[in-house]
């Protein structure tokens, strides 16, 4: 069994490079390809799952051991793979989504020329993603979070010649090697700390290291998933990356890559749980995000900027959950997974419509949608309902037990976590609605694009509804499946640790006092933008608004501190390296030229004056050997 | 009296001929100033060989008056030539080892 | 038998000469740095080289006296003046100092110089010495001859070598190619006549019973004097005589008693 | 004494040169092809010489030793060690590729009039410079070492002065190179010119340290005065040992640029051509780093660990402050110099880490770094000599008309910002792990590096590659199969050693051993026991 997990990142990585080395013959067949490999991933998924199903929840840890990759002395780095639940939940989710979107993409990048690329790049994804959650090790872990740092860079910029395209795929890339700044740093405390880092010995050992070392691994951790799961204040780049290909936000942007930070601090489990500060400052991250995005959400008139805000604060909440440690980390991850279900489904669906759109993003050109491409408008819906946590369909569990355990942290904490976690779900109800609303109902308002083509919205083919419907299925169903006989506790208990915490207000009351927020968020979203007609152009909007528009000025600021400021920088260094470390060198040789120039005045020529030299210096020779005779 | 002020002379009459040499400018004098000084070379060989008893020193300015010879046949073909060619003997003239 | 006298020992009579012939030596030295003409730079040398002879005999090295003699005084000095006589005898070139502290330094040096070779034959402390007799028992020429022959031999061979090189060398030197044949009487005439420059022959210099006068440049006929009529080389050393004034009061003289005798004529009548 | 393979290893390419510049005007063609044979039989021969290594043998092996100079004390010594293997292999791999990628770059200009013999002089150059370099990473002769130290200098100079930028003599170049054709080879001659005065005064000031070292010592033989050091039965005073080590290591910084020395390198690496562009920084400059650890560490441990501390700043300001010039420079050769400048910033920390990660990480990183520079950088050159520009403004949109080109630039470039998966990673990690063992806050500063590298590299992909098509760019054509045969199998050794770097560690290992033995230091201990063991369950 085993080796099997090797496969399960070889038949992505094949795919990558039979895609991309292949040449334009494989043009006609490259998107075949690229979803068999990414299918034939996914089995073997299912196969080694269905193996652990049959295990001991105690001996449900595959390790796999391919080869030690940098041996140097005291220093010993393996490329090995280590399955256990929590990796196994996230390579199904990978891979089951990911084969899903590699089908969807089939018809949504039909008539781009190049389209087998576009496979090579998210068959290299998956692999990337696979490597990173199966490592046993942070370093190998390094690698496949700069894998998928560098195929979110490719998808993002797919579209090169947009400028706009090139540069967002940039920023993502440049505010991840923040993030990853911190994970090096991380590796290297854990090194000097334990000598390894690799899982096992280091998190059985960690009761050997002090709260302070624990402390700054956990805080880089921090840094490292705030970076790649869009969190404060590493998040500006989400938005931007939306200029990639929709399938890529809904893979990447939304399903699985934004999530590695979540898996990161569960996998590190053991170290935050050494670290009880480290778990407040998570905390607080993860509740900042969640509002941050949340209101980020509500302003967004591009379709998938608002559902890139809702994205981060979602993230948000799963962060928020791995901070409350052993109460939350199932949580996180449960919601984690619903939320790749319906917010792929999401994302899909507002791909469909764009797609139907001549790809206008602009919700307040869309309206009244619904009667036009029915399948997507169900399934959005549906997905829609899972993420404002409609009672019974996925978001709903696991969004509660998420406030739940926010309360169960108790004292203040408690209730401000909870309550922000509260608040949260109220904005969302809100912006989900407001996106629902103005793209599904109302009348419509369709702009003819700017190459003068009136929109003709029409379903989108089969290879694109199926994997929503398959979504939407998902994001319904599986937030029961996982909750009835606490199936995905039991399941991932053995690997995060479980608690149960024990929160002031009862179960029933946060449901209903969430079920309140919902109605109160979808009241207002309704009356807003359901009663009265939506106006085109964007009204001015209140100071709240417009800043949210702008991301709440974060851009702009590192637009001015960071961009501005770093151009001055290395305009000034350029001339100081070229003025005074270049000048000094090019001063001291100036020098001696003028010096030699004035030596060469005595050269003047006269045969007689060189006789006077000579004659002098004979006399000078002479002098000196008899004083060396004198003493 | 004491060979030895043959020397003393000698050292006299050498220095005298480098005087002449670095102050005179006309090519000819300058000349016979290195004359000079082979000469006062010539003395002191002669006393030497007279001191040491045997006649090297005779035989070396011997040489010296052979060298001498030539030199001066080379030395006054050249300043002829230089005469012809620019009319004047003065040795300033010819400052052409300067760039 | 005087020989071996003047090899082992010093007399008086060799001090009084010496201590004579030493002073006239060392001024015929500094005359000859301190003429402004070249010809006396030259005669005072010989003088000095005659007087170093006299001393290569004192100190018993007769071969080389005569030689120094001979050579010396006789040919090399010779050829020196015969060179001066080619560029001018009279040419004196100003003793005036154009390099700046060329003189100062060129003294200080000799000055340095010298007291620094006397101090240096001070330390020697050469006192006693050996005459000559013994190498000179077989004959000083024979003592020579036999070391040029046998120890020098080489040394020698190579001297006639440079000898000959030195020779072949000064007529390169002094040679000048004909590249092209010489041009005909005719040639130089239609020459004359294409440029025009100078048509008749140069003229001849003016010529006066007072003097000989091929330094004397002839007279246009308004008096003043013509360069062209001098030879060149006195022309380069500046020889040359200015006679118009003269000429230009014989004129006067000849136009007054004229005058005198027409006025005569005058008075006859 | 056994057949002294590295002997002729470092004298083929010298007979090469001969041969090639022997070879008649009319046939350039013949020159290329003799060169390019005698490069590859030279790298046979080191691949020769890495499997005739023994890892866990002596630290010197294969060593030749005869009597050259006996009054002073100079002997013809050759031996190597696992890095000079290393560095070897390197040279004698890259050689070739540089030699195919300038093919045409030394062709007579129809518009100039014939310089004597340009192509074969070119090549010839080339393979002077490799035998010495090799040779450079042979000698355990300390004298032996300074000659050829210093002799390569020449033929770098005119490799330098005499073949300039196709591109730069072009029209839309000479603007590029600010002015016109004749102001391309006045700059050309003034960074030739500058290359020679830096490295020749770093020379000079090694050579009274190669004196004074024999004045104190007695011989120039390495493995003499490191033994004895090693032993303490040679001891010299502290202020003598400063000033030789001071006198060492002024040459190597300068050569291997260390900050504020390196000033030379942009101009040269921006005038030459590209593949001199990366002999200089992947071949030449190695052997200053390869120095540092051979030479400084083994002659003069203790005057090492002194200096550590201001050497170890001084590497911090190369990588950060060669970065941050890099991104603000406009010309593509001149910001990749910049890149290299902060990259030989990372060799020397890891160097004077002090530690068995750090100084294997440095050994790597030299490999490592020479193939991903001459990936980029002949990419690049690639790039230049079709638009016939180096100014990145006038490039955009190249991605469209020229996939491969792109592609391949990519991945030169993503090896420069050190993408784990690829071999710089590795080096650059164990560089930083190395460190901040030793000096946690100068790694953690250094880390800055990371995210400055991929500043000036995605800058410069996009600037270049990405965006509408620019006018002049949109003729442009895709790699050639020449080219194309240059750039893949560095790529392929860029994603090998980066998968699994083993081969070579296994090689450095043992000499790195020695290094630290040499300045008696040992690896700083984890600070806590570790119970379970490596690869069990988490639980």
């Amino acid at each position: 069994m085993e080796n099997l997990i090797g496969l399960l990142i070889a038949a992505p990585l094949l795919g990558a490079v039979v895609l991309l080395l292949g040449g334009r013959r494989l043009d006609k067949a490259g998107h075949w390809l690229g979803t068999l490999f990414a299918a034939a991933s996914f089995g073997i998924g299912v196969v080694l799952f269905a193996d652990l199903l049959g295990r001991g929840a105690e001996d449900r840890t595959l390790y796999e051991k391919l080869y030690t990759w940098i041996p140097v002395e005291g220093f010993q780095a393996d490329v090995a793979f280590q399955l256990d639940q929590l990796s196994m939940t996230f390579v199904l989710l990978i891979t089951g989504v990911g084969t899903l979107i590699h089908i969807y993409s089939i018809g949504y990048m039909e008539h781009d020329e190049r389209r087998r690329r576009f496979f090579g790049y998210l068959n290299l994804f998956l692999a990337a993603m696979l490597l990173l959650v199966l490592a046993d090790n942070y370093l190998l872990l390094y690698v496949g979070w700069e894998g998928v740092g560098l195929a979110s860079y490719l998808l993002i910029g797919f579209w090169q010649h947009k400028p706009s395209a090139a540069t967002a795929a940039k920023k993502a890339f440049l505010v991840n090697r923040v993030g990853d700044m911190g994970l090096s740093i991380a590796i290297m405390l854990l090194f000097t700390t334990f000598g390894t880092f690799a899982f096992g010995p280091v998190f059985a050992s960690v009761g050997n290291a002090t709260e302070g070392k624990l402390t700054a691994i956990a805080l880089m951790l921090l840094l490292a998933a705030c970076g790649k799961s869009a969190q404060v204040p590493l998040q500006s780049w989400l938005g931007d990356a939306m200029e990639g290909p929709t399938p890529v936000s809904a893979l990447i942007h939304a399903a699985t890559m934004v999530t590695a930070g979540v898996y990161l601090i569960v996998r590190s489990a053991a170290v935050f749980n050494g670290a009880p500060d480290a778990q407040l400052v998570v905390t607080i991250v993860g509740a900042v995000t969640l509002i941050f995005g949340a209101i980020v959400g509500c302003a967004k008139d591009d379709i998938k900027k608002a559902l890139a805000g809702s994205t981060m604060s979602q993230i948000g909440y799963m962060i928020l959950a791995a901070g409350l440690g052993p109460v939350g980390y199932v949580f996180a991850i449960m919601h984690l997974v619903t939320h790749g279900f319906f917010k792929a489904g999401l994302f899909l669906g507002a791909g469909s419509v764009m797609h139907g759109m001549n790809d206008e993003v602009d919700m307040r050109k869309y309206g009244a949608l619904r009667k036009f491409m029915p399948v997507t408008f169900v399934t959005f819906g549906l997905g829609y309902l899972a993420i404002i946590g409609f009672p019974g369909l996925s978001g709903f569990f696991s969004k509660d037990m998420i406030i739940e355990a926010a309360f169960a942290k108790g004292g203040t904490q408690g209730w401000i976590l909870g309550g922000v976690a509260l608040l949260g779900a109220g904005i969302t109800a809100f912006y989900m609605t407001r996106v629902m609303l103005l793209t599904f109902f109302g009348e419509k308002r369709w702009q003819p694009d700017a190459a003068g083509h009136e929109p003709h919205p029409h379903e989108s083919p089969k290879s694109m509804t199926i994997p929503m419907v398959i979504l939407a299925f998902g994001s319904v169903f599986a937030g029961a499946f996982f909750e009835i006989g606490e199936r995905f506790l039991k399941w991932l208990e053995p690997v995060t640790g479980y608690e149960h915490g024990n929160s002031p207000v009862s179960a029933m009351t946060v449901t209903a006092s969430t079920m309140v927020v919902l109605v109160v968020g979808v009241g207002i979203a309704w009356s807003m933008y359901g009663r009265r007609p939506v106006p085109v152009v964007a009204p001015r909007g209140s100071l709240l608004t417009r800043a949210a528009r702008r991301d709440l000025l974060q851009d702009d600021f590192n637009h001015v501190v960071l961009v501005r400021g770093g151009e001055h920088l290395t305009r000034s260094l350029v001339y100081v390296d070229h003025s005074l470390v270049d000048g000094a060198v090019n001063g001291t040789a100036a020098a001696v030229g003028g010096a030699s120039g004035r030596l060469r005045k005595l050269q003047n020529g006269y045969a007689r004056s060189y006789a006077v030299s000579m004659f002098g210096g004979t006399a000078i020779l002479i002098a000196a050997t008899l004083l060396m005779r004198a003493v | 009296m004491n060979p030895v002020n043959y020397l003393y002379l000698a050292a006299l009459l050498f220095t005298i001929g480098a005087a002449g040499v670095l102050i005179r400018k006309n090519a000819i004098v300058l000349f016979m100033c290195v004359e000079l000084m082979l000469n006062a070379c010539n003395l002191a060989f002669v006393a030497f060989s007279r001191m040491h008893g045997n006649l090297d020193g005779q035989i070396i300015a011997f040489f010296t008056m052979v060298v001498a010879a030539a030199e001066v046949v080379v030395g006054l073909a050249i300043i002829v030539s230089l005469f012809r060619t620019r009319h004047s003997a003065s040795v300033d003239d010819a400052s052409l080892m300067k760039l | 038998m005087s020989a071996l006298a003047a090899a082992t020992s010093t007399s008086t009579g060799e001090a009084v000469q010496f201590w004579v012939l030493g002073t006239v030596a060392v001024i015929g030295a500094l005359s000859t740095i301190l003429m402004k003409k070249a010809v006396h730079s030259a005669l005072s040398l010989a003088g000095t080289m005659i007087i170093l002879a006299v001393f290569y005999l004192a100190n018993g090295a007769y071969f080389l006296g005569v030689v120094q003699v001979i050579v010396y005084t006789g040919a090399i000095m010779m050829l020196f003046l015969f060179v001066v006589m080619l560029v001018g005898v009279t040419a004196a070139d100003s003793l005036k100092e154009t390099l700046k502290g060329q003189r100062w330094l060129a003294v200080l040096c000799g000055l340095g110089f010298g007291v620094l070779l006397i101090a240096g034959i001070a330390n020697a402390k050469l006192t006693h010495f050996n005459g000559l007799g013994r190498v000179n028992s077989a004959g000083h020429v024979e003592g020579l001859a036999t070391l040029i022959f046998t120890k020098y031999v080489f040394a020698f061979e190579i001297t006639g070598a440079l000898l000959i090189t030195a020779a072949v060398g000064a007529m390169v030197l002094t040679h000048r190619e004909r590249t092209e044949r010489a041009a005909t009487q005719r040639e130089l005439a239609e020459r004359r006549v294409r440029e025009g420059v100078q048509l008749p022959p140069l003229p001849a210099p003016g010529v006066y019973a007072r003097h000989n006068a091929v330094d004397v440049a002839g007279l246009l006929p308004d008096g003043t004097p013509s360069e062209l009529t001098v030879n060149k080389t006195l022309r380069a050393r500046g020889q040359i005589r200015d006679v118009s004034s003269e000429a230009l009061n014989d004129l006067k003289a000849l136009e007054q008693a004229s005058a005198e005798r027409l006025g005569r004529e005058e008075a006859s009548k | 004494m056994s057949f002294p393979l590295l002997t002729v290893t470092a004298a083929l390419p010298a007979v090469g040169a001969v041969l090639t510049a022997a070879v008649p005007a009319a046939r350039r063609t013949a020159a290329k092809w003799l060169a390019l044979l005698f490069s590859l039989a030279t790298l046979a021969l080191a691949v020769l010489v890495a499997v005739r290594f023994e890892p866990g043998g002596a630290r010197y092996q294969l060593t030749e030793s005869r009597a050259w100079i006996a009054d002073f004390g100079v002997r013809y010594e050759l031996g190597v060690d696992g890095i000079g293997v290393a560095l070897i292999a390197l040279t004698a791999l890259l050689i070739p590729f540089i030699i195919l990628a300038g093919w045409h770059d030394a062709d007579p200009l129809e518009n100039k009039s014939q310089r004597w013999r340009p192509t074969q002089g070119f090549f010839a150059l080339i393979l002077m410079v490799e035998a010495m370099v090799i040779i450079s990473f042979e000698a355990t002769d300390v004298f032996l070492f300074y000659i050829f130290f210093e002799a390569m200098l020449i033929p770098m100079y005119f490799l330098i002065g005499g073949f300039g930028d196709r591109a730069t003599s072009s029209r839309s170049a000479a603007a590029a190179a600010g002015g016109t054709d004749e102001n391309a080879a006045a700059q050309r001659s003034y960074a030739a010119v500058k290359f020679l005065l830096y490295n020749l005064v770093g020379g000079l000031i090694m050579l009274a340290a190669v004196i004074g070292l024999y004045v104190v010592a007695g011989n120039f033989s390495l493995q003499e005065i490191t033994a004895a050091r090693a032993a303490g039965t040679l001891d010299m005073a502290t202020n003598t040992e400063r000033l030789l080590f001071l006198g060492f290591f002024f040459a190597f910084a300068v050569k291997a640029p260390l900050w504020p020395l390196h000033t030379w390198l942009p101009n040269a690496m921006g005038e030459a051509t590209a593949p001199v562009a990366v002999l200089i920084t992947a071949v030449v400059d190695k052997v200053g780093t390869f120095a540092m650890l051979r030479f400084c560490l083994g002659l003069f441990p203790d005057a090492s660990k002194w200096a550590t501390p201001a050497i170890l700043v001084l590497a911090l300001i190369s990588i950060v402050y060669g970065a941050l010039v890099a991104v603000g420079q406009r010309d593509i050769k001149r910001l990749v110099a910049y890149a290299s400048i902060s990259h030989f910033g990372f060799i020397i920390m890891g160097i004077f880490a002090m530690t068995s990660q750090g100084q294997s990480g440095a050994t790597l990183y030299m490999v490592n770094h020479g193939i991903s520079t001459a990936a980029l950088m002949l990419v690049a050159g690639f790039l230049i000599s079709r638009r016939g520009s180096r100014l990145i403004a006038d490039y955009g949109g190249v991605q469209k008309v020229a996939p491969v080109l792109a592609g391949t630039f990519l991945i030169g470039g993503l090896a420069t910002l050190s993408l784990p998966g690829l071999a710089p990673f590795v080096s650059e990690f164990l560089v930083l792990v190395g460190t901040f063992a030793r000096y946690p806050v100068i790694g953690i500063i250094a880390t800055i590096g990371i995210v400055l590298a991929a500043l000036y590299t995605l800058v410069l992909y996009q600037r270049t590659m990405t965006g509408p098509v620019k006018e002049e760019v949109r003729t442009m054509q895709d790699l050639r199969l020449r080219e194309v045969l240059v750039v893949a199998p560095l790529i392929v050794l860029l994603i090998g050693l980066g998968v699994y770097p083993k081969p070579l560690t296994q090689i450095i290992n043992p000499a790195v051993e020695h290094t630290l033995s040499d300045v008696h230091e040992k690896d700083p201990k984890p600070q806590v026991a570790v119970e379970a063991k490596n690869g069990e369950a988490a639980k």
